[in-house]
């Protein structure tokens, strides 16, 4: 490739820039930022897929008109993230930002969203700044503050009746809010809290740690790929069998096709599961399944619930965007049938809803799935939302 | 910075041991300020380790090296030639991605004892040019001066070589092997170069033309493994048994 | 042979072409009314900032730098702690980074500069890990998530809230270095510099202790950088540990490399080149038949590492390097 | 903290030692040898490791699982070779890193697209799936032949280097790569060979990892450093070096991991020990590492040049 057709190539590759168009008026455009590439786009997937199911089925319209949803790559890396958000803003002039995986791409562009007065529909990440002092009436988040979830599995602890609990985390800011969350309603002893770096391939150390320390249950917070890992080392060294496993993120959707009978027993919290028995849920499982034949994740239910909740929005203001208080509070009324059965959003705007204990088992049909167990936390809203100064 | 006149430079029982094999074994020797002191001996007989020794690219395991009255064993080697002991190389060791002068104005460059100098353009810059140009022409390559190292033949490299050496106002200059590789017209320009500069430096030489070595020297150091044998005037060592034992074969060589 | 007579040459042109181009950017962007490849290309210049300052030690000095993402950091967490004080002042900002930067640089390069070759890759690469889980480890300034940064440095008249204004600062600082590193590079630090290079053994023979100016032009180097890092969060309004990720190190070295190492103008052709690639193909749907263009938006990636590997493979020299110059390389 | 304990920690260590040997010796034979920065090292520890998951899909086998993806990294590895890194031996480290480090992405996406963004895995086999008790604490018995291949490929590698012909001309070129080529030494097969020895370990390694870790796109860069460092650590070239590196990595990434926290702990108050602990053990290995060239830079085991 010689320098000149290298020249030519750049020419005609900004002349594509341009020609993307810059005004388009008709469809409503939505962006939606997650991690597409590396070893985390299976999370972004599980996302657009949720988010698509529901806009394909009504012929790409939501609420009525039609939509343009805009995928963008965050790469996990917040500058990226912020210069798609500048983009999408200015650029493709959105109204509707949604979908987010990850909290440091959360922190990276919240400010840039909200301060644009873009409506931010967050379908995963849920950071503890934005649930308490740094909310947004600009902010809509479909999923949870992970805080909650941990605290469900405290007090699914203590229905246990466990005496003695072994805490793990991966070393950054969720894992330590994570096991704070436990620890606060947890009422039992803690033998131990011990956090890992971040991909550690190996835990036979802490696993030994465990050993040692004979705990009634381990407590671990880890997501995706260190979940793996974490669950099939535990397996390996038998203390599935002896010691009960509370995780979060290890034992979801998206683990479980690579961790299998491995991950047997092992418990997961939630404010969503595949068997929640309500016709909304039904219909989305089924559908999910036949379209992308697998079982979907809680990331793909909030971001069909993150879709459902723009649909109903647009459809109360007729697909007007511009209004921004007629559409916040069109967003605020959550006024759809959320797959988790009843969903209202707190002052943070972060949602009100039951958290579930899943048990990994095998379905009716013979798949390694997640079975819900318990219903430690009714109509729960997070600590944080008492922080934020919305009304 | 003392204007080029030659020092004098001397060793103490000197060692240096590779691996067991002695390179250099308790050496002593004088280089009288001002003489051109040549160092022959057969292959192996360590006189490029005694130069490497001189010129501190080596640490000797034993023995002092004094320099101008003071002892120098223990200097680096950019301490040692800032003081004005300067060697050149046997294979030439320039820096081919510059031009001739960019070459050599290096070599001047150091001679201003520190280079933190950021923003002025040395391609304009006479106190380096001048000095740099000067060493060319003594050299007889001032024509080529603009042109890159890689454009040169072997034997102009070489009095590159030498131009670096003189650029730096040596007072002690150790040169390994100059007419290594040269043609025979080449090795005529050197030798007739050598003569010109001689007396105003110090000069140990090390070379292999034994004619040459001969004509230029005022003295000579017969090494064999690593030991000087024998030393004195052209006149004496032609003459001294030890030697023509020493080399031998290379008898005819030396005549 | 006292000057070089500067004729043009493709490389000459390309290098004028693409400075008049950056700045006149702010006016086309205006004039498609595109605010959005305004941000686009301050993000380019930025790293192609960082870039410039790492082709210092790489490419002149032959120092391979696998860490110097760190002095990024640096750069973004001075102005995302300090602002998070309340003191919002830019001046101060620069300052306290560039006396850490410089710091930190001449505190870590007097280590590393005792090694070579593979082992000071490593070791490069080692420090800079180590700040990165420091970073992480700062619970109090966001730890992992990383830490917002409410508005841009104060530079009292100069008011970097607004883009075309924060875009030409960057693009002045950008030119600044450049000029600089074109003075330097001929300057007698730069002679010493590239002679270390080019035969270190030489440089000692002739007296220079190159340790010392490989020191001064790494911590050179590094201010550069971590001038990128105060620009890269006062863009972005937020400083994050992955500013001090090895990949972005790593992504630094090709940015260099592919424009052309111990070129001034290379690493900004190479930064350029590489993120305008990635921003194609990763979201502009290429007019390719049978769902191509869907699997190039979601396995972009693989089209850039080829891309990297056909450049490396063909162009010895770079993109920019590979460029015949006019001038004489005097 | 009781003796056992501590001593089921040190066996963690050599367990995790041994898999980073595997990666250690195939590259620092790479680097030494040919003088030549394979990054795509790691990406070859991936194709093995889905290669295996695959294999094991369809035979249930371990052993053939083992078979299939050796050989199919090592045609990978060769076929890479005859058609880029065979290019590069000549251009300098930097072209070198730069060209492996595109072809990282293109594997990376490459699996992606085969395999799917969701992570693979696989079973260990049957016979070790059960843990055995050690020392009173449960251990899993598949770590014990994590421990045993790691040691058996050491001996064998100590005897293919020390003991047959082809360990003469590796060791020569390791010594002096230029003299060995003068020495009418076929080098274009030596360096082919070269790379496909390295890719049947990283393959092999990849198997061992599979069954303990998550199989997915990405998952050889976080090795690929810390084989890097076990490399510089031991000594660029020197197996003997990788075997030892590879050793002390993992036991200081271990008990660092465990007992540096609890030690802080002792030190410092609770919160703050938990802030600093994992930070500090996670850089321990990159401390050590700097600490070692400041001293040798030329490694733990340089070998002896000239």
């Amino acid at each position: 490739m010689n320098m000149p057709r290298m020249l030519s190539a750049m020419a005609s590759a900004a002349a594509m820039l341009l020609a993307a168009p810059a005004s388009a008026q008709a469809p409503v455009k939505i962006g939606f930022i997650a991690e597409l590439s590396g070893p985390q786009a299976v999370l972004g997937q599980d996302q657009y897929d949720g988010f698509m199911l529901l806009v394909e089925r009504n012929g790409g319209k939501l609420g009525g008109v039609p939509v343009q949803v805009l995928k963008e790559d965050s790469q996990l890396k917040p500058e990226v993230a912020v210069q798609l958000v500048a983009k999408l803003i200015e650029k493709e002039r959105v109204s509707i930002i949604s979908g987010v995986t990850f909290s440091n791409v959360m922190m990276a562009i919240h400010k840039p969203v909200t301060d644009a007065k873009v409506f931010l529909v967050g379908s995963l990440a849920g950071p503890s700044p934005i649930a308490g002092a740094q909310c947004s009436p600009y902010q809509f988040i479909t999923s949870f503050q992970l805080d909650a979830a941990a605290e469900a599995h405290g007090r699914y602890a203590n229905e246990r009746g466990f005496k003695k609990v072994f805490l793990l985390g991966a070393n950054y800011q969720a894992g330590k809010d994570f096991l704070g969350g436990f620890k606060r309603t947890f009422k039992g002893q803690v033998a131990d809290e011990v956090y890992t770096a971040m991909n550690a391939p190996d835990f036979s150390a802490e696993l030994t740690q465990v050993a040692a320390a004979k705990p009634d249950a381990v407590f671990a917070f880890y997501p995706g790929a260190l979940g793996i890992n974490f669950v099939r080392q535990y397996n390996q060294a038998g203390l599935m069998k002896t010691t009960p496993l509370l995780t979060q993120g290890a034992v979801d959707g998206s683990t479980l096709p690579a961790l299998k009978e491995a991950a047997l027993g092992a418990y997961n919290g939630a404010p969503w599961g595949p068997d929640i028995d309500n016709p909304s849920n039904k219909k989305f499982v089924e559908e999910f399944e036949r379209k992308y034949n697998r079982i979907p994740t809680l990331f793909a239910a909030q971001s069909y619930d993150a879709a459902q909740l723009i649909d109903s929005a647009l459809a109360k203001t007729k697909g007007n965007v511009d209004n921004k208080d007629a559409l916040r509070a069109a967003l605020k009324a959550a006024d759809f049938a959320s797959v988790r059965g009843k969903f209202k959003f707190a002052n943070n705007q972060f949602p009100i809803q039951d958290y579930f204990i899943q048990q990994v088992a095998t379905d009716a049909k013979g798949r390694v799935n997640l079975k819900t167990v318990a219903t430690p936390l009714k109509d729960f809203t997070d600590d944080y939302a008492a922080k934020c100064a919305m009304k | 910075m003392s204007t080029a006149l030659g020092a004098a430079l001397g060793v103490k029982g000197l060692v240096k041991r590779f691996r067991g094999l002695t390179a250099t074994d308790h050496a002593d020797l004088d280089f009288a300020a001002g003489e051109l002191h040549a160092l022959i001996g057969p292959n192996g007989a360590g006189k490029t380790t005694l130069i490497n020794l001189l010129s501190g690219e080596l640490q000797p395991d034993a023995g002092s090296i004094t320099y101008d009255g003071r002892d120098i064993t223990r200097r680096s080697v950019d301490q040692r030639a800032r003081s004005g002991l300067v060697r050149s190389y046997q294979i030439t060791s320039v820096f081919p991605e510059f031009t001739l002068l960019q070459n050599v104005m290096l070599a001047v460059q150091s001679l201003a004892g520190h280079s933190f100098s950021f923003m002025r353009d040395t391609r304009s810059d006479p106190r380096l040019i001048e000095p740099a140009l000067a060493a060319l022409e003594l050299v007889g390559l001032g024509a080529q001066a603009a042109l890159p190292v890689d454009t040169l033949a072997h034997g102009a490299r070489r009095q590159l070589e030498l131009a670096m050496v003189l650029a730096l106002r040596p007072r002690v200059m150790l040169l390994d092997e100059p007419l290594a590789g040269m043609s025979g017209a080449e090795a005529d320009e050197m030798v007739a170069l050598l003569t010109r500069l001689k007396r105003r430096y110090t000069i140990v030489l090390v070379e292999h033309d034994m004619q040459a070595v001969f004509s230029l020297a005022d003295r000579l150091t017969v090494l064999v493994a690593g030991r000087p044998i024998a030393s004195g005037t052209p006149e004496a060592i032609r003459n001294d048994p030890r030697v023509r034992d020493a080399y031998l074969g290379d008898a005819q060589e030396l005549m | 042979m006292r000057r070089t007579i500067a004729s043009f040459g493709p490389r000459e042109w390309c290098a004028c072409a693409l400075l008049s181009a950056l700045a006149l950017v702010p006016v086309w962007a205006q004039a498609i009314g595109e605010p959005y490849y305004l941000s686009l290309v301050t993000r380019i210049m930025v790293l192609a900032l960082a870039a410039v300052g790492l082709n210092l030690v790489l490419g002149y000095g032959g120092m391979v730098s696998l860490g110097h993402a760190l002095y990024l950091g640096v750069g973004a967490y001075a102005v995302g702690i300090l602002s998070s004080h309340g003191i919002s002042s830019g001046w101060v900002h620069l300052a306290a980074a560039l006396v850490v930067g410089s710091a930190v640089a001449a505190a870590v390069g007097a280590v590393i500069l005792r090694t070579s070759g593979m082992a000071f890759i490593m070791i490069t690469l080692a420090f800079a890990q180590m700040a990165y889980f420091v970073v992480v480890g700062l619970k109090a300034y966001g730890g992992e998530d990383g830490l917002q940064i409410d508005s841009r440095s104060d530079f009292g008249v100069l008011q970097l809230s607004s883009a075309p204004v924060f875009y030409y600062v960057v693009l002045c600082c950008l030119l600044a270095v450049l000029w600089g590193l074109s003075r330097l590079v001929h300057s007698r630090f730069g002679m010493v510099l590239q002679g270390a290079r080019i035969n270190e053994r030489r440089m000692a023979a002739m007296g220079v202790p190159c340790f010392r100016y490989r020191l001064v032009a790494y911590v050179l180097s590094a201010q550069i950088a971590v001038l990128s890092g105060v620009l890269m969060a006062n863009l972005t309004k937020f400083a994050s540990p992955s500013y001090m990720q090895w990949t972005l190190s790593g992504e630094l070295i090709v940015m260099v490399v592919l424009g052309g190492m111990g070129t001034l103008a290379g690493p900004v052709v190479g930064a350029a080149v590489l993120l305008v690639l990635e921003e194609i193909l990763s979201s502009v749907k290429l007019p390719l038949p049978g769902g191509l263009d869907t699997v190039i938006n979601n396995h972009w990636l693989a089209v850039i590492g080829a891309f990297i590997v056909v450049v490396t493979l063909t162009m010895e020299r770079g993109l920019f390097g590979s460029l015949r110059s006019g001038r004489r390389s005097a | 903290m009781s003796l056992s304990f501590l001593f089921v920690q040190l066996l963690n260590g050599v367990q995790f030692g041994m898999l980073l040997f595997l990666l250690s010796a195939g590259l620092t034979l790479v680097l030494g040898i040919m003088n030549f920065v394979n990054l795509m090292h790691g990406s070859l520890y991936m194709v093995g490791a889905y290669a295996a998951v695959a294999a094991f899909e369809k035979t249930s086998s371990f052993v053939a699982a083992g078979a299939i993806a050796v050989s199919a990294t090592v045609l990978v590895g060769l076929v890479v070779e005859r058609l880029v890194l065979r290019r590069l031996y000549r251009r300098e480290h930097l072209a070198q890193v730069l060209a492996t480090l595109g072809m990282i992405m293109i594997f990376n996406e490459l699996v992606r697209f085969v395999w799917g963004a969701s992570a693979q895995s696989m079973d260990v086999p049957a016979a070790f799936s059960q843990p055995i008790l050690l020392l009173g604490l449960p251990y899993p018995s598949y770590r014990f032949v994590v421990i045993g291949v790691g040691a058996l490929v050491g001996i064998g590698l100590y005897i293919l280097i020390h003991r047959t012909r082809l360990g003469i001309l590796i060791r020569a070129a390791a010594a002096d790569p230029a003299m060995t080529a003068n020495m009418g030494v076929n080098v274009r097969l030596l360096n082919s060979t070269v790379i496909g020895l390295g890719a049947a370990l990283a393959a092999l390694a990849g198997l061992m990892a599979a069954p303990l870790s998550s199989v997915q796109s990405g998952m050889g860069e976080p090795i690929l450093i810390m084989t890097l460092v076990v490399i510089v650590t031991g000594g660029i070239g020197s197996v003997r070096g990788a075997f030892f590196g590879a050793l002390i990595v993992g036991v200081i990434d271990t008990l660092g991991r465990t007992l540096l926290p609890t030690l802080l702990r002792e030190l410092l108050d609770r919160s703050l020990a938990q802030a600093i602990g994992p930070a500090i053990s996670s850089m321990l290995i990159y401390l050590v590492m700097a600490a070692v060239l400041v001293v040798r830079p030329q490694g733990l085991f340089p070998v002896k040049h000239g």
